[in-house]
Parts: C-alpha cells; structure tokens; sequence
C-alpha cells in the first residue's frame, strides 16, 4: 500500500491545490498516451481517454483509503493514477510491453495492480462491477474496514448485472460503492438516447441503496459527496455516486465525434474541472506561478514515461504461454508440440 | 469403509473443506435453508452459518461475478448454479473474467473459485433443464473441468477442486446423486487430472466420464458375455484432460469409441476422437466412433428423452460395430 | 384468435360471476394437475402450481384482447388458461403427450400457442421477458393494436435482463407491460430475503414506466388496475404491475415447504382469491347453488382432461429429430445413422 | 463488375434486403447514427431511418432477447453484436432460447432472426476484444452458423441468411473488413450451406473458413511453389457443414489439414479433425493436423497476438511435415 502513502494520494481533507495537481497529472498523462498513439508506439488504437472526468477519479479517490479495493472500465487510467499508479509503467501496458503493469498481456483496457487494490479494468462494459460485491463480502467478512468501488459509464447504467450487483449489496448491507463516472456519452449515444431516466442516482434509491448525483465541475463537490457515500457504505449501507460531467475527446483515439454539434462540445469541453480549479485557486489566492510549476512538474514526470515504454522491451513470445494457469499447474500444450508429436509419431 | 450417496459425499467434501479452511464458502440460489435443489448443502447451514452458506437471489450473472471478486479478495467461493443450462446468462463472468484475470494481470492474482453446477438428462425436465454443455468449457483456454462419476470421486474431486489455484468448473450428474457406494473416503486420494481405468479390457477402449461411465460399464459386461473384453477409462477431469493413461490402452487395442451425452457436433466425443485420431493414429484398426448425444434440444418426454442421448445398448452397439 | 371469443375470456367489464369462473378453472386445472403428477402420469415432477393467483391471471388477462401477446414462466398454467388454451391439450402437453400443445416435447415449463398469442413459457427465470420488447416493438410497427405482457414472478425482479427489457420499452415507448406475480417466495426464498427494496413497482418507476402494486385478493382490484396500466400501455407509455398474491403450496410438487411456518401459510392461504370472490358473490346476491353450479362445471371440465392426457398417445420416436430446423431444412444427422455410414465405409 | 470492400459487401447486402423485405431491421449498439463500431452500417440510417437501424442501450441479452420477440411475432431482426467476445452475456437468449423455440414449441414456431457480429484477432485489441467463438455456437443445435471469408460470401451470405427460416449466427472477422475485390454480385449466388473449393490440389486438402483462408490460399502458393499442391476448402457455414465437398477431395489426397482461428480443444478444428478421422479413415495417409489457435487467452502484445494464432507459416509448416 506503501506506494500510495508515496504519492500522498489527496484525502477528504485534502486542499484544492493537490487535487489540483493530481487532476493535472491525469491530464496530462492522458494527452501522452495520445502522443504514443499518433507516434505508432501504442499497442492497438482502443485508447479511451479521461481527459474532462478528472474530477470523478480524483474526487472519489480522495474518500478512498490504503487497502480499499477498486475495478475501472475501458476510461480507467485517471482512476488508476489517482490510486497512486505507476505512469512508466502504466504507459509501458499501453504500448504492449514487458515492463507494463501486465507484462504487456493486457493493456489499456485490462491493467491491474493488486498492490493498490485494483482488481482490475475491464473491456466489457458493466464487467467489472460485480467483483467489488464479491471483494466488499470478502472485506466484511474479514473485517478489514474496506470498501469496494466499482467505477463505470454512462452506458453501464443499462447493463442488468449492475441492477443484480447492487440488490445482493443492498440485501447484504456491504460496503460497496457504485460510481458511475456520466460523461454523457456512450460511444455515439448519448445519455438520453439510452434512457428515458436520465437521473440515474434514482434507480440505486429503488433498490435501496444510498445514492446521489454530484456535478463534477468542482472536484471539491466531489470529494465531499464521495466521503459521504464511502463513510455510509464503511457503515454499511453501500451507495451510488453518479459524477456529471463531458467526454471532451472522441471515444477512442480515432472517433472524431461526428455525432456531436460542435456548439455541443464547446460548451461541454467549457466545463472543465481543470480550469475550474485553476480559477477558484486564483480567487483563493495562489500565484499562477505556483500552479504553472504543477503543470511542469506533471509534463515532466509524464513526457518520461514515453521514453520508458518506447524503451522497453516486448514481451519474450515465449511467455505467451504463461499464466493461463498457475505457475506449477499443468499448461496448455503448444499447437506445435502437438503437431511434433503427432507427426513423430506416425 | 461406508456406505454414501454421491449427494452425501458431495456434502462431504464441502463441510471437511470448510473446517479445514475458512475461506471456504458456498454462495448461490437455495443453499442455505433449502439445502439445495438437489439436497446436497443440505444441512451445511447449521454448522457453517448463513454467513457460509450464502443464499442469493436469483442474480446468476451478479452470482458469479459476486464469486470472482471474492476469490480475487482472498477467499474460496464455491458458487452454486443450479442447473449447468443457466451457464448461458453467466458466460461472460465466466469465461471472459474468470477465466482470463490470470492472464490478463500478467499473472499477478488467480481467481481460486470452484462453480458447482448439475447437469444431464434423466428427469423430464426439458429442454433448458436437461442439458451437457461441459464442451463450452472444455473449450475456454483458463478454466479447469471436473466431472465426477463415482461417490469417491464426488468427494475427492470437490476436494481438489477445493486446493485449486485456477477457477474449476465442477459439473455433477443430476442422475448419479442418489447412487451409493462402499468407499473409503480417508484412503489416499487419487490425483486430480488422472484418469482412471475402471475396467481392463483388451478388445477396444471405451472412453467416457460422469454418467455416462455407468453405462459403459454395464455395456462392458454385456460386451464380454458375447467376448468382446472393453476397457473402459473414466476420465475424471476434461481439464486437465489425461491423455497419457489413454494412449497406451488405444494403442494396445486398436480400437476406441468415445462417449459423452453432450451433443455430439464440436463436442467433448469431437475432441477425444480427434485427438486419439492423431496421436494414436499408426495403431488405429478402425476409426474411433463417437457416442454422443443427438444435435437436438432435449424433450421432456420421457421416451424422447432417453431417446436422445447414449445408453448401455447403444455403446454396445457401436463396440460390436467396431469388432465386425 | 376465435378460440378466446369461444370460450368468452372476462374483459373489463366482466362482472365478478366470470371472474370467479375464470378463476375456477384455474383451480380445478392445477388440482387436476396434481392428480396427474400422483398418479405417474406427468411428464416429471417439476409441476409449479399457481393455486393462491388465480387473480392475477384473470384480472390481467381481462385487460387484454384478442391479437395481445404474452410470455409466462415457469408457473403460467393459470394465465395461459385465462388467455384461452384449452385445457385438453394442455393437461397432454403437461403428460408429454403427442396431443399437446408442443406434441410432448415442451411440457409443462414450455408451453405455447401462437394461435392465442401466447409465446411461450419458460424455464429460465426472467428468460421470457425481452421478448414482449420484440414483440411491442413489431405491434407498434405494424400498427396491431396490441400489447405484449410478459408474466413472472417476484424472484425474476432480481434478474438484471428485467431492467435492460423495461429500459429498452421505456425509451421506445413500447406497448409493453410487465406484470410481477408476487407469491411472497422463489422457491426457498422469501421476496425479503432476496431483496431490501420490496415496493416492487418503484424499480419500474426509477426506469420511465408507469407502475403500480395490486393487493390480488380481490380480482376486481387486479382488473382494474391492469386496465389502467394496458390502456397506459396502449397509448405508449409502458407499465409495470406487481399483483400480492401467495403460493398456497410448495414450489414444485415435491416441495413440502418446510422452510414456511405452519401460521404463515394459515394465514396466505386464507389470503385466497376465489373464497373471497364466493363471500362477495353471495353478498352481492348471487345465490349458492349458482356458484356451485360453477364449480361442479369446471370439475367436469377438467376430469376430462385427465382422461385425455392419460389416453393420448406418446410422441414418436421419429419425431425426435423434427422441428430442430424448419421443414425441409438440412436436419442434424442422428448418431446412428453416422455410425452405420462410418462402419459401412471402413 | 465492381470493386468493393467486404465492409461494403455486407451494407449492400443489408440494404438490398431491408428493400426487398420490409420486416427486415436492424438493432444493435452504434448500428444507426453511428454507422456501425465497424462502420458496415454506415449511411442506412439515411435510407431507411431510426426505426429500421435501431440504435440500443448497452444491454447485450436484452437485445438478442428482443430480437427473438420480434421474429417470434413476424419480422426479420438482424441483431448486431459489436464484439463476439460479448456473446457470453446473451447465450440464455441465443442457445435456450432462439435456438430452442421451434423445437420446444413443437414446430409451430421459428425465430427467424440473424445475430450479426464481428471476431478475431488482427487490431490488438485485448483479450475480451479478440476471440474466436464460433465453437460454442456450432455446438449448439437449433443454430445455424455462417463465416464469410470473401466480399463475395460476405453479401451472398448474408442475403442466404436473412432468407432463413432459423436463427442465423452471422459471424464476420474484423481482419476482412477492409479487403476488397472484384465482384458481380448480380450472378447467381453460391448455395447456402455449400463449401467452395477455392483451389485445387492434389496432395493434400486444407480445410478452413473466414480469415483463415487467406492464409491457407498463401500457404498453398508457397507450397506450389516447393512442389507440394494443396487443395483448399473454404467451408462457408460451419452450420449448415458440407462434408459431401470435403469427402472426396480427402479421399483423393489422403491427407488434410484443418485450420481454425479459435481455439484448438474441443473446437471447430477438433469437430472437422473427428469428422474427416472417422468418414475417411481408409483413405488417409497420414493424421489430420490441427492448425488452429493456441488454448490461451489473447494479448494485447501484437508479438503475442499474433503468435496465438494460425498463420501462412504456420500452415505450410504443417503441410509440409503432412508430406514428409
Ligand atoms: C458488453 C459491451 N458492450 C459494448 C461494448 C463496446 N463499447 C465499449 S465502450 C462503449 C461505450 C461505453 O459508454 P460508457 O459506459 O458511458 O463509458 P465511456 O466510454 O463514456 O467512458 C461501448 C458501447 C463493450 N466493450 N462491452
Ligand atoms: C435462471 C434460473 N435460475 C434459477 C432457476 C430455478 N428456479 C426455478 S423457479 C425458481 C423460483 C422462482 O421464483 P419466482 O420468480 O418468485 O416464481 P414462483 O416460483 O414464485 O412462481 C427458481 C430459483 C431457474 N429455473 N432459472
Ligand atoms: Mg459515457
Ligand atoms: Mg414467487
């Protein structure tokens, strides 16, 4: 858990300059991974940036303590970074290779790290969200005082497996808590395409959980209504967040979002949580210099880690048989020893 | 040596399971106070608790993903699908989440969760009710496979899946839970992934597993009145599947005919034939014949029924076929 | 569609006599189809009685008209019989029988007509709801007129596809209506032990629908309110209707209930449709012997259908490999005839 | 003649149909306003508008559910799948429901309806974002299954498919989307259910489908090339199989090859290895070889991807150890 002492993660005490800086640092990392895509670097274009949801990964995170446990989705990687992950070798997972999070197996979509509680993102919508009732029973049963978080989208909220999630959480009082991260879009839907019920923090309330929706413009709403929810769930009584806010960018690294007015998107991407706290830092009184100095600091830490993952090997071809099973445990036979067999053989 | 029932020596193996380890649980729909549709937890919750025997609703996808997340945690989950034909609505828990997190984490967590289901036909239960559909897990790269045949394996298999690192598929015979036998369940145990040669025979092989062992074997007999000696191989475990057992035997005999109640087309019978068909390929005196069951939805008519799946009668049938 | 006509369903303004009629033949059909399964002639024994609902198959069903589609579970005899099937050829179906409905090879769990709209029973829990969607989707299409109502009862409001299903009819707006037959239990399992939300009809609430909860034991309430809510569905807003109701016996014929106090199930039976229907048609003036005639004429119905099933023939053997495709459809090969073409060839 | 994109054979199949047969639509994740993930249905929405290219919620098994509503009450749904990978969530509704409905219903019923998606390997896109599935439906009766490799198959088979009176999964492999060809697609159009023999060779057979065959046509050039001649058979739909094409070639051979691109236990190569084992036992040389993909999950690593998988090399190299 250390790590996340390390990068002294924002709590709900936290002031608005850390969270300031650890939004920034998802921004930035965000718009690097972009920068392996266009160079050709990036394993595969199935890239979903968080750039415009800052607020929700660091928000919630700040209510989130060493040792509680989370799944992500396909947009994880601010959710990631807010839980004290590694950018070298998040980016290294991203580009396919040996030194990644996964060794190179998994990337974007699929990076985990048990040190830090992630129990995993997914490349299923609404796939990751019944691990966190299995891991919330397992903390209740081992009275660790964890919580489990299921961070998801918009378009999650119309998978059945959430609604059966979060009854057996409400029926078993568990400390698990829904947070669906709204960035109003869906792939080319939007969020009153996919629903009549666009007050989404409704449908938790009917099935007898705690739940709110928080406008995700002022990270600090979030971080305040995220320690309400958690605090409740540590009790008990798990809960639903639903965090307001815009995709700025197209789904995935090549979706131009033609499906979107651009009036839409100016007014949307206008509702910036960065920007939001560089204003409200201003009025606080902080110089700009000090804040400039965060941005630095972050272009710094994540222009390195490019040249990690560019640096980095791939993974040898020959671990593609590792880790189906346990180390030890009897492996798949190779197409190719089969047929060596089979051909000696005969 | 006792007397049990391959319900109770299912039992058997959850409830020394639990008091050997205490992240052992049973998660699932009737568990508990009901003691399962099948009877088998029957019991377990006065000793275990509800907190052990965790009676869900009826949640099957949230069921199993509910066993993932906890496995992942740090605990055992046995979860329980009532019929193995519900698998459909919890394949993607399965098979996507399951059975790939070791892989996809780069083999940092496994998910040690054990899915005990029931399966086959014998009930007029029908069509959704009836089914074999362990082929759809043979064929998922990530998950292990058991299915037990015999009382003693009831138990010993449960138990190994029990110590099992990766997620195992445990599917019992819906047919087999009132069977009883003599057996000794503090004898060793035989190894998980081993099949086992329960009759010698030197004429032709006869490979099989859960149900469908019992008639072979009385196929066996029936065979051997006429002359016709059968091994038959039970192979216990689909994944790992045992081949080294098998190969020596087919390569004695020359002959081999697989069996499997599944249906037959890219089914287990599919696999076995094929894979004896290429490694025992110089040694074959025919080809291997597939028993297996009709490509058809299972009636509830009784005759329909037992119409549509193999039988002592139609093994014989094809052994007899294959020594002409 | 003449069969309902024949046979004079209860509409909404069918007066308690046909109600009560209605819901006799109920009665007496699953006593019937108990008598079956203990004298061994039932195909199995996974026989689910809907004695203590008869009310909520009537009362919905006289909101419905000819042309209407419906799904049901596992425990539909009673909505089926109120929608018109002949009893006959159910109790064959039920037997396995060449006669019935699905020429033995559905049962019980799976029967249909789509002569009287009704497409299918279903043995998966929840398994038959998305397809009144399709179907609401078609009749709205092509401008029938109709409604398509999918039955269930209260352990499939746990299954996530009910929520995808009345989402999908919200956004739509489809005539679609989906009626909860809460019996109290799923089989071991009490509505509250399955969930901490029982006001049912708030889940469909939270997603856009209309809904309602109906005390059963007065068939007139249920009539009404499913008027309500079809003439709701018919206009384009999609409801949801949750009938109280209790399963006077077990979950299936084998199923003594033991985990059901003495008192509770005193006090459900006594919570029973058809006696309170007999109290209110002597207040109302309608003479004993009346009623009785009523009852002895559904007794004769149904004794004759005993004598059908049990008279009928088995399905045969050849028809196995029928009906898995259309006809003249390539047919899977029977195992036999692989073999003999295999032996014949080597 | 004209040249077209595979991308572009299946819109065209799609609108050509949707303008002959009124009851056909379309319903699926991104199918309307956004054109597809894959972009095949680009534009449609422009002719025949939202209620025919039905745009859905995220809700996998309550799509493939309402498409069986809707063919169960007269229309012809082309339910679009984005991934195959997502197929795990909708089986309840695929294989116990759509495939069974004829049958449980005793014949009064079919479910007409196609279950569009796309499978494979080829964008490095993860373990749940590249699988090759088909196995599990080709082992389900009721299901009929169809895998275009060419521009051609990609619109004759689809129009074959929305003729069906069945369920119908339509399984196109995101590799192929881009190719193209020349094609006449006013001439007659191949059967449904018939193989092609996409060339001819007298030295072994090589039996493949979808993607694969490319593959296999590159390895056969090579092997011409060292003196080796191999047939190829481009199977087309796995379900209808044609194994009355297949048979005589084999026999002629003596030798086959089976290439699948999912994986190899108790798959389609295990299904086409048994088949070809058992019905042209006398006439083989040597065993049939599974080339298929490895028993693992896919990496998002292109190096491990791609080795996870059959490929030109891969198959020649068989061929050759099958001559030698
Ligand atoms: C089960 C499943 N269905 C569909 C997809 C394809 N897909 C990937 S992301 C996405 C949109 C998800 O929208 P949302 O949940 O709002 O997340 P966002 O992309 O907005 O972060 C879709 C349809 C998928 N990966 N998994
Ligand atoms: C998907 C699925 N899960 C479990 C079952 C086993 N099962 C059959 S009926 C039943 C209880 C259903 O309860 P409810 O929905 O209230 O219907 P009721 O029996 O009370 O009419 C269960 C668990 C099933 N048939 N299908
Ligand atoms: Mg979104
Ligand atoms: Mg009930």
């Amino acid at each position: 858990m250390t790590q996340i002492a390390d990068r002294s993660a924002p709590t709900s005490n936290t002031g608005l300059l850390e969270l300031y800086t650890a939004m920034r640092r998802i921004r930035t990392f965000e718009e690097r991974v972009g920068e392996l895509f266009v160079r050709g670097e990036s394993a595969g274009s199935m890239l979903h940036l968080s750039i415009g949801e800052e607020s929700a990964a660091v928000g919630v995170s700040s209510a989130m303590k060493p040792g509680d446990t989370f799944t992500t989705h396909h947009r994880g990687h601010g959710i990631f970074l807010a839980r004290g992950a590694d950018p070298k070798r998040m980016m290294a997972e991203i580009a396919g290779k040996e030194t990644g999070y996964c060794h190179g197996k998994g990337g974007s979509m699929h990076i985990a790290d048990m040190g830090l509680g992630h129990l995993g993102a997914n490349a299923i919508v609404g796939g990751g969200i019944p691990a966190v009732v299995g891991a919330a029973l397992v903390a209740r049963r081992k009275e660790t005082g964890a919580v489990s978080v299921a961070f998801f989208g918009d378009g999650a909220m119309q998978q059945g497996i959430l609604y059966e999630s979060m009854n057996m959480a409400a029926l078993w009082g568990l400390p698990a808590i829904f947070v669906c991260i709204n960035n109003q879009w869906g792939m080319g839907t939007r969020i009153d395409q996919a629903t009549r019920a666009t007050a989404l923090h409704e449908r938790a309330l009917a099935f007898g959980l705690s739940g709110e929706t928080v406008d995700g413009l002022d990270v600090r709403n979030v971080q305040d209504a995220a320690a309400r929810i958690v605090d409740g769930a540590r009790a008990g009584t798990p809960g639903f967040l639903a965090v307001d806010c815009y995709r700025h960018f197209g789904h995935a690294r090549k979706d131009k979002s033609p499906y979107r007015s651009e009036a839409e998107e100016d007014e949307g991407r206008a509702r910036d949580p960065l920007a939001f706290a560089r204003a409200a830092l201003a009025e606080a009184g902080h110089a700009a210099p000090a804040v400039d100095a965060v941005d630095d600091a972050a272009a710094a830490e994540m222009d390195s880690t490019i040249d990690y993952a560019i640096g980095s090997n791939e993974p040898q071809i020959a671990s593609m048989f590792r880790d189906v099973f346990a180390p030890g445990e009897p492996e798949p036979e190779p197409v190719q020893t089969r047929l060596d067999r089979v051909m000696a053989t005969s | 040596m006792e007397t049990l029932t391959y319900r109770d020596a299912l039992r058997r193996a959850l409830s020394d399971a639990m008091r050997e380890d205490p992240d052992v649980f049973v998660i699932g729909e009737e568990v508990g106070r009901y003691g399962g549709a099948y009877g088998v937890t029957k019991g377990l919750i006065d000793e275990f608790g509800p907190e052990r025997l965790l009676d869900t609703p009826i949640s099957e996808p949230g069921i199993v993903g509910t066993a993932v997340g906890a496995a992942m945690a740090g605990m055992r989950p046995v979860a329980e699908l009532m019929y193995v034909d519900f698998i459909g609505m919890t394949m993607d828990q399965l098979c996507n989440q399951a059975a790939k997190i070791r892989y996809m984490f780069g083999g940092q967590i496994g998910v040690p969760m054990v899915l005990r289901t029931q399966g086959g036909t014998g009930r007029s239960a029908g069509a959704q009710h009836s089914q074999s559909l362990e082929a759809y897990i043979m064929h998922t790269p990530g998950l292990r496979l058991a299915m037990p045949a015999t009382v003693g394996d009831a138990y010993h298999l449960l138990r190994h899946a029990l110590r099992q690192p990766d997620p195992v598929v445990f599917i019992e015979h819906k047919a087999l839970y009132a069977q009883s036998e003599d057996v000794d369940l503090s004898a060793a145990a035989p190894d998980w992934g081993k099949a086992a040669v329960r009759r010698a025979g030197s004429d032709l092989v006869i490979v099989t597993y859960s149900r469908q062992l019992h008639y072979a074997l009385d196929a066996a007999e029936t065979l051997s009145a006429e002359g016709i000696e059968a091994a038959v191989v039970d192979l216990r475990t689909l994944n790992p599947l045992d081949f080294d057992t098998l190969r020596p035997l087919v390569e004695a005999a020359g002959r081999a005919i697989v069996v499997s109640e599944g249906p037959m087309t890219a089914g287990v019978a599919a696999e076995l034939a094929a894979r004896i068909s290429e490694e025992c390929f110089d040694f074959l005196e025919n080809p291997v014949l597939r028993v297996a069951g009709e490509d058809i939805p299972i009636s509830v008519s009784t005759e329909l029924e037992t119409g549509s799946v193999p039988s002592a009668a139609s093994i014989a049938d094809a052994a007899r076929r294959l020594m002409s």
